[in-house]
């Protein structure tokens, strides 16, 4: 058979398994292996700030929440505002460790990569748990229970003086086969360590929702009768649903220890929670690649809003609170904004873009 | 071949009876119809059947198993699929994916298996997607197979509703209305499924249906409700003799 | 695409574009002032990170505005000769993670020394600031911040020193019979909590008063549950150690249910007390009539009070704009004294000849002691600081509400415990 | 016995306010099914513009309470004019988000005003002797928060049950499709809803910076507190949020009088509200007052 497994024009497929492929023509493929290639290298090429490195590893790091919190709340439809509980959970269990061994235990710095698992496995439990009401609860009322246990994590953190009581509790510094892993290379490293789990996390994703363990996520966002009719039961969906979230948020958030060297509840409030949601819309709920889209450019919209507040603040009279007022005001703005005019986010605007160069050069 | 007994049952919402004392059986191999005029209880019966309601009191058994407090979950996978009368498909899903999501319970992989994909996950979908496109062909809609259901015309969404309820492989399949509101056209291609269904598949058929003409035609047993009560059973010719149902259907002058 | 959509992405677009060409900015910036520093006149760099949004703001923006002035200040009387300072300041909200961030980029500016603020960012960037021995200030007196630190200067006593100069205040003046029984009303967070285990030592030690209860007090609207549990179980003091707001509505709950003391330890009643971020001019803004007779104490000079400092204060704040409510602020007077301790150890460093670096910085404050001690005219005694004991000003002043205004009550004084403690 | 009696007067005088601060909420929720998370916001805005009256512009107390009740009615009006009319039909979860960005928007329009950073209170204008009976104090601004709660209780129940507009509301709230069919203007009935939880929200705004005083921080934390209430009620019932507020003010008042203080517990009433929030979800889904839909298929 003489297809064309280049281009999208004359590529047949002859087999389901075929049909089936993330990719479906070798250009996409390979475009995408160059792109993590890229991902790989380009800071050996450029000499990198920590600051900048350390605003990557966060958005990074942002990026494999809300890919937790895009399959509770893309996929399945169910708002979490506790998010950031989730992602302190996955900390926490660090920090769990590092109170128990003490913050130079060979577990905490030659086992990180098993802490990050083990902080996956604590943000899954905990999703379980959060989805028990999940068997009862409909849409709204389920996403104030998901606030209070937001609330009620931050206040058990908060009393217990086994977690320093929201005080940072502080994580060594890990090693690895060069050794122990010095401030110089303590971004890049972790970049490198978040970078893998990002792609693992992305393609578990990406896999999950082609079988029937993603589907049915979409089925019971849908229409839960039909779910129901089709042999899945809509509540454990949805507290299976809160599990992948917490095991995804649970990695986001041990990561964020190491990366920070340190478990301080600040990083988790209720405050954390919303900026991860909109984060989300602003990438495109329900989309995979929105969960990529949306912490970059929340990330970039605080950075300008910072400059531009400093900027102001050389030219305005120093009474007026412009540069204070700045920050909340874009968030919202953006928020709304995006909402109004672009309710699928960025990851509308990438779906354009590939319908446009998918058949190029042909225009339809 | 297992027999759906339904057998005095009543249904109660805040003191009014939507159902009483109904009893019917649901015999292997046959069409069976429910008919009756609106408000008859017709889709209360169904949802009895396929558990979304509980009856009050009586009991549905499908063969032994006692299914009067099943979920609809279980139900369905004791092989009693249903269509639904107001289209209940999943909009943002293509055709395909919704008949995907109907073999839910036969994707027999796990969530690691799922999540590798590589290996048993990607033959199990490929398997499925085979029964999938078998169901496709069945129900002629080849064409539509990648569109978005929710963009899809009213007649095709509503073979789409039947064929989605077909990938469950059950062995009754509940029609609620699937003639409602279709040109003549497309009802003649339903009736043309509805009995290919229980010829080529052995898929024994409940169908509830305004069109009397349609039931008379295709139906081996018609049991008649009217005000959640049973006013008649027994086969076209019968029911057509019946004088309860007559008054029923033409009214008293 | 609709014309709204397309107005977005463009604006989306232009500021991905701009974020880009920025970074390229700040990396020429940096390079520039290190070149400049081969000529005569040299910058150096100070920065602060604290809230000028968010949870503590009413705090945290006058606070950075005393820095910010100070600053300005000692460019415009050249304090530093011909070298000058250049203070950045920036928000972060109260948020530990931008904190971070803001300290990274202030490394890589090659900045002598750090004002923080927050006690939970403060804890959580403890090694970081080790790591890269920076001198840093906080505006969180928590005493736990030394733990383990070499770099990190309180500007004035810890809370602990003030809850417990506050305890030994009420042994020392405590009138009628037996032993006066104490409460503390704190935050419900480490910065709340610091003082209260050093208070309950210095029991142990010694220290005449009774240890009733601690109460974290919570968002809600009333307070009579509380006061009444503190006033059945014989509770004649509460000591506070939190931000006013709660304070306040515990003062007006107080006032309501006639629990207030009319004269320093009236039997029966409840006398408050507390520590320096729980009084001042917002307290009174907050609870207004109700705080009349609230006992704080802290280490700073007032506006209500004509002195040196308080003058200067003013005319500092006047000369830069700021309202009558800020120049009177002491989170401004606050801000003001981190950044005079900075740039002394700075003119410290070159009167010694040194190049002024943050490790000459932080050897400068390391010996601000003995006849060394720095005096700077806004605190009620001076700033000393050794290897040891990293807390500045010592002496503690405690302030009477009287009217509306805080005036000054007995002499200043030290906490004789927290030495004994140590 | 007469402590146990003082802590329920004072959690019903404080959950009375929770109630008033609830009914907007509750008042939204009813007929456009929006969570509006903004809801504190708007409750600071409507204290600080009374403030702004009373203090700045020189206007009595009671002239510039009640017109901050306007001023607000009408900026809320405008609020879902701008932000949430076009949201009409979209997914609940957009809307929701839509109050989440307000929330944010809010906020920074707020830091635009020295309300953000500064602290005020208002002038004694109330009385400051509280009432006493029997030993039982409770003061004038609470006693405010009582009169405003049964007031905007009975006035808004009237309002439901009897004019007309109320009725549309009502029959918005049931099925937007059908009230649209009858010729019920459903952005109007929104309109109304979110005017009316401003109104209600300047209220309890005013009552709670009168006990507090005027932290920007701990009037918007309100708007959180709010959550326990109207869940414990049922979103859709001013019954509920009454009878809900009350209930969340005792508990809380429990919490701190009894729980605070043993086993090493503290601050309690922050959190028990919410853990009372969860274990009533379990047990009744739609709270003690909340409509139970029955689903068809």
């Amino acid at each position: 058979m003489s297809t064309n497994r280049w281009l999208a024009t004359g590529n047949f497929f002859t087999s389901y398994k075929e049909e089936q492929r993330i990719y479906r023509t070798h250009l996409d493929r390979s475009i995408f292996i160059v792109f993590l290639a890229v991902l790989f290298i380009w800071p050996l090429f450029f000499p990198v700030k920590n600051s900048t490195m350390l605003v990557i590893d966060n958005v990074m790091i942002a990026m494999i929440a809300v890919l937790g919190l895009n399959i509770v709340t893309g996929f399945a439809g169910l708002i979490s505002i506790g998010h950031a509980a989730f992602v302190g959970i996955g900390a926490y269990a660090v920090g769990t460790a590092v109170t128990l061994l003490g913050k130079n235990h060979e577990l905490i710095v030659y086992g990180w990569p098993v802490m990050i698992l083990l902080g996956g496995m604590a943000g899954a439990a905990f999703g379980a748990l959060v989805g028990l009401p999940a068997l009862r609860l409909k849409h709204l009322y389920l996403a104030i229970a998901t606030l209070s246990f937001q609330i009620i994590f931050e206040w058990v953190i908060m009393l217990m003086s086994f977690f320093d009581q929201g005080q940072t509790i502080a994580v060594g510094r890990v090693y690895w086969f060069g050794g122990k892993v010095l401030r110089q290379q303590h971004y890049t490293f972790w970049y490198y360590a978040i970078l893998v789990f990002l792609i693992l996390c992305g393609f578990m994703v990406r896999n999950l929702l082609r079988t029937r363990h993603g589907r049915c996520l979409i089925a019971v966002r849908d229409n839960d009768r039909a779910a129901d009719a089709m042999g899945m039961h809509p509540g454990f969906t949805k507290v299976y649903a809160f599990i992948v979230a917490g095991l995804l948020a649970g990695i986001a958030g041990a990561l964020k220890a190491y990366l920070d060297r340190g478990v301080g509840i600040e990083s988790y409030t209720l405050h954390t929670s919303i900026e991860y949601l909109a984060m989300a819309i602003v990438g495109g709920l329900g989309t995979l690649n929105g969960s990529l889209w949306g912490p970059a450019a929340i990330q970039m919209l605080d950075l300008r809003v910072e400059e531009l507040a400093e900027l102001s603040g050389h030219y305005l009279p120093a009474e007026l609170n412009l540069a204070t007022a700045l920050r909340p005001l874009t968030f919202g703005l953006v928020i709304v904004l995006f909402l109004m005019f672009e309710p699928r986010g960025i990851a509308n605007w990438w779906r354009m873009f590939r319908s446009y160069t998918k058949l190029w050069p042909f225009r339809y | 071949m297992t027999t759906l007994t339904v057998s005095d049952v009543t249904l109660t919402f805040g003191g009014l009876n939507a159902l009483t004392n109904v009893s019917m059986e649901i015999k292997p191999g046959l069409i069976t119809s429910i008919i009756g005029p609106n408000g008859a209880g017709k889709t209360s019966m169904l949802n009895c059947m396929s558990g979304f309601y509980h009856p009050t009191t009586g009991s549905i058994k499908f063969g032994d198993q006692d299914i009067s407090k099943a979920p609809p979950h279980f139900v369905s996978e004791l092989g009693i699929a249903r269509a639904f009368q107001n289209i209940e498909l999943f909009a943002g899903l293509s055709v395909l994916d919704n008949l995907l999501l109907a073999r839910h319970r036969h994707l027999n992989y796990n969530f690691f298996q799922a999540i590798i994909y590589y290996g048993k996950a990607s033959r199990v979908e490929a398997e499925n997607r085979a029964f999938v496109e078998d169901i496709i062909d069945f129900m002629e809609l080849e064409a539509y197979r990648h569109s978005v259901v929710g963009n899809l015309s009213y007649g095709v969404q509503k073979r789409v509703e039947v064929a989605r309820a077909l990938t469950l492989n059950p062995k009754i399949l509940l029609l609620d209305e699937p003639m409602a509101g279709m040109n003549v056209e497309e009802k003649e291609d339903m009736v043309r499924f509805t009995s290919d269904i229980l010829i080529d598949r052995g898929t024994t058929v409940v169908l509830i249906e305004h069109d009397l003409g349609v039931v008379m035609d295709i139906s081996d047993q018609i049991y008649v409700l009217d005000f959640g009560e049973m006013i008649g059973e027994g086969t076209p010719e019968e029911v057509a003799q019946n004088p309860a149902v007559i008054e029923a259907y033409i009214g008293e002058e | 695409m609709k014309l709204s959509q397309k107005l977005l992405l463009n604006a989306f677009l232009v500021s991905s574009l701009g974020l880009v060409t920025a970074c390229d900015n700040k990396e020429e910036a940096a390079p520039a002032s290190t070149s400049s520093s081969s000529a005569a006149a040299q910058v150096y760099g100070l920065a602060f990170s604290g809230a000028m949004t968010g949870p503590t703001s009413d705090a945290g923006l006058p606070y950075s505005r005393g820095i910010g002035d100070y600053c300005s200040y000692v460019n415009d009387n050249a304090l530093l000769g011909d070298d000058k300072v250049d203070c950045e300041i920036k928000d972060d909200g109260y948020k530990t993670d931008v904190t971070k961030r803001n300290f990274e980029g202030y490394l890589e500016k090659g900045i002598v020394a750090y004002f923080n603020y927050s006690t939970g960012s403060t804890l959580a960037l403890k090694e970081d600031f080790e790591e890269n021995k920076m001198p840093v200030i906080p505006a969180s007196m928590h005493a736990d911040n030394t733990k383990g630190s070499k770099y990190i200067f309180l500007p004035i006593a810890s809370y602990s020193e003030q809850a417990l100069g506050l305890a030994e205040y009420v042994s020392k003046h405590h009138k009628g019979g037996g032993t006066p029984k104490i409460a503390m009303f704190i935050h419900p967070s480490a910065f709340g909590r610091g003082p209260v285990n050093d208070v309950k030592r210095a029991i142990e030690k010694g220290l005449n008063v009774e240890f009733i209860e601690v109460v974290e007090h919570g968002k809600g609207l009333d307070n009579t549950a509380m006061l009444k549990r503190l006033q059945s179980k014989g509770v004649q003091y509460v000591i506070s150690q939190t931000v006013q707001s709660p304070v306040a509505s515990m003062l007006k709950d107080a006032k309501r249910l006639d629990l207030t003391a009319s004269s320093f330890g009236e039997a029966g009643k409840l006398t408050f007390l507390g520590a320096h971020y729980t009084g001042g001019d917002d307290l009174i803004a907050l609870a207004g009539d109700a705080a009349e007779k609230f006992l704080w104490v802290t280490s700073f000079r007032l506006a209500s009070e004509k002195s040196e400092g308080s003058d200067f204060i003013k005319s500092l704040g006047q000369k830069y704009g700021r309202d009558v409510k800020t120049q009177e602020s002491h989170n401004y007077t606050s801000g003001v004294l981190v950044a005079q301790i900075a740039v002394e150890a700075m003119v410290r460093a070159k009167a010694h000849g040194k190049a002024v670096t943050s490790a000459t910085v932080t050897e400068e404050l390391n010996g601000m002691n003995g006849s060394n001690a720095y005096f700077a005219n806004t605190t009620v005694g001076p700033v000393t600081f050794d290897v040891n004991d990293r807390s500045g000003v010592d002496t503690l002043q405690l302030y009477k509400a009287t009217n509306g205004t805080f005036f000054s009550e007995n002499e200043p004084f030290e906490s004789e415990f927290y030495k004994q403690l140590k | 016995m007469i402590y146990f009696i003082q802590l329920v007067v004072s959690g019903i005088v404080v959950g009375c306010i929770y109630a008033l601060a609830a009914l907007g909420f509750v008042l939204i929720y009813k007929s456009s099914r929006v969570i509006n998370f903004a809801h504190g916001q708007i409750i600071a805005a409507g204290c600080f513009i009374a403030y702004a009256l009373t203090v700045w512009a020189g206007i009595p107390f009671v002239i510039s309470f009640l017109a901050s009740m306007v001023i607000t009615f009408f900026l809320s009006m405008s609020v879902e004019r701008l932000f949430l009319r076009r949201m009409i039909g979209e997914p609940i979860i957009s809307v929701i988000m839509v109050t989440i960005g307000l929330m944010s928007i809010i906020d920074g329009l707020i830091y635009l005003t020295p309300f953000g950073s500064t602290n005020y209170s208002f002038p004694q204008i109330l009385p400051e002797q509280p009432l006493v009976f029997g030993g039982i104090s409770i003061s004038w601004p609470q006693v405010m928060g009582v009169v405003f709660t049964a007031l905007m209780f009975g006035g808004f129940s009237w309002f439901f049950k009897r004019s007309t507009i109320g009725v549309a509301m009502r029959a918005v709230s049931d099925d937007q499709m059908a009230a649209m069919s009858v010729g019920v203007s459903v952005p109007k009935v929104f309109g109304l809803a979110w005017a009316a939880a401003g109104l209600t929200a300047a209220a309890a705004g005013v009552i709670i910076g009168n006990i507090t005083g005027l932290n920007f921080d701990t009037l918007r934390a309100v708007g959180i507190t709010v959550f326990p209430v109207v869940i414990l009620g049922g979103l859709d019932s001013i019954v509920g949020a009454v009878v809900g507020g009350i209930l969340i003010g005792i508990i809380q008042q429990f919490a701190s009088g009894y729980l605070d203080g043993t086993y090493g517990l503290a601050g309690t009433a922050d959190v028990v509200p919410y853990v009372v929030l969860i274990v009533i979800l379990l047990f009744k889904p739609h709270g003690l007052f909340g409509t139970h839909e029955i689903e068809r298929v």
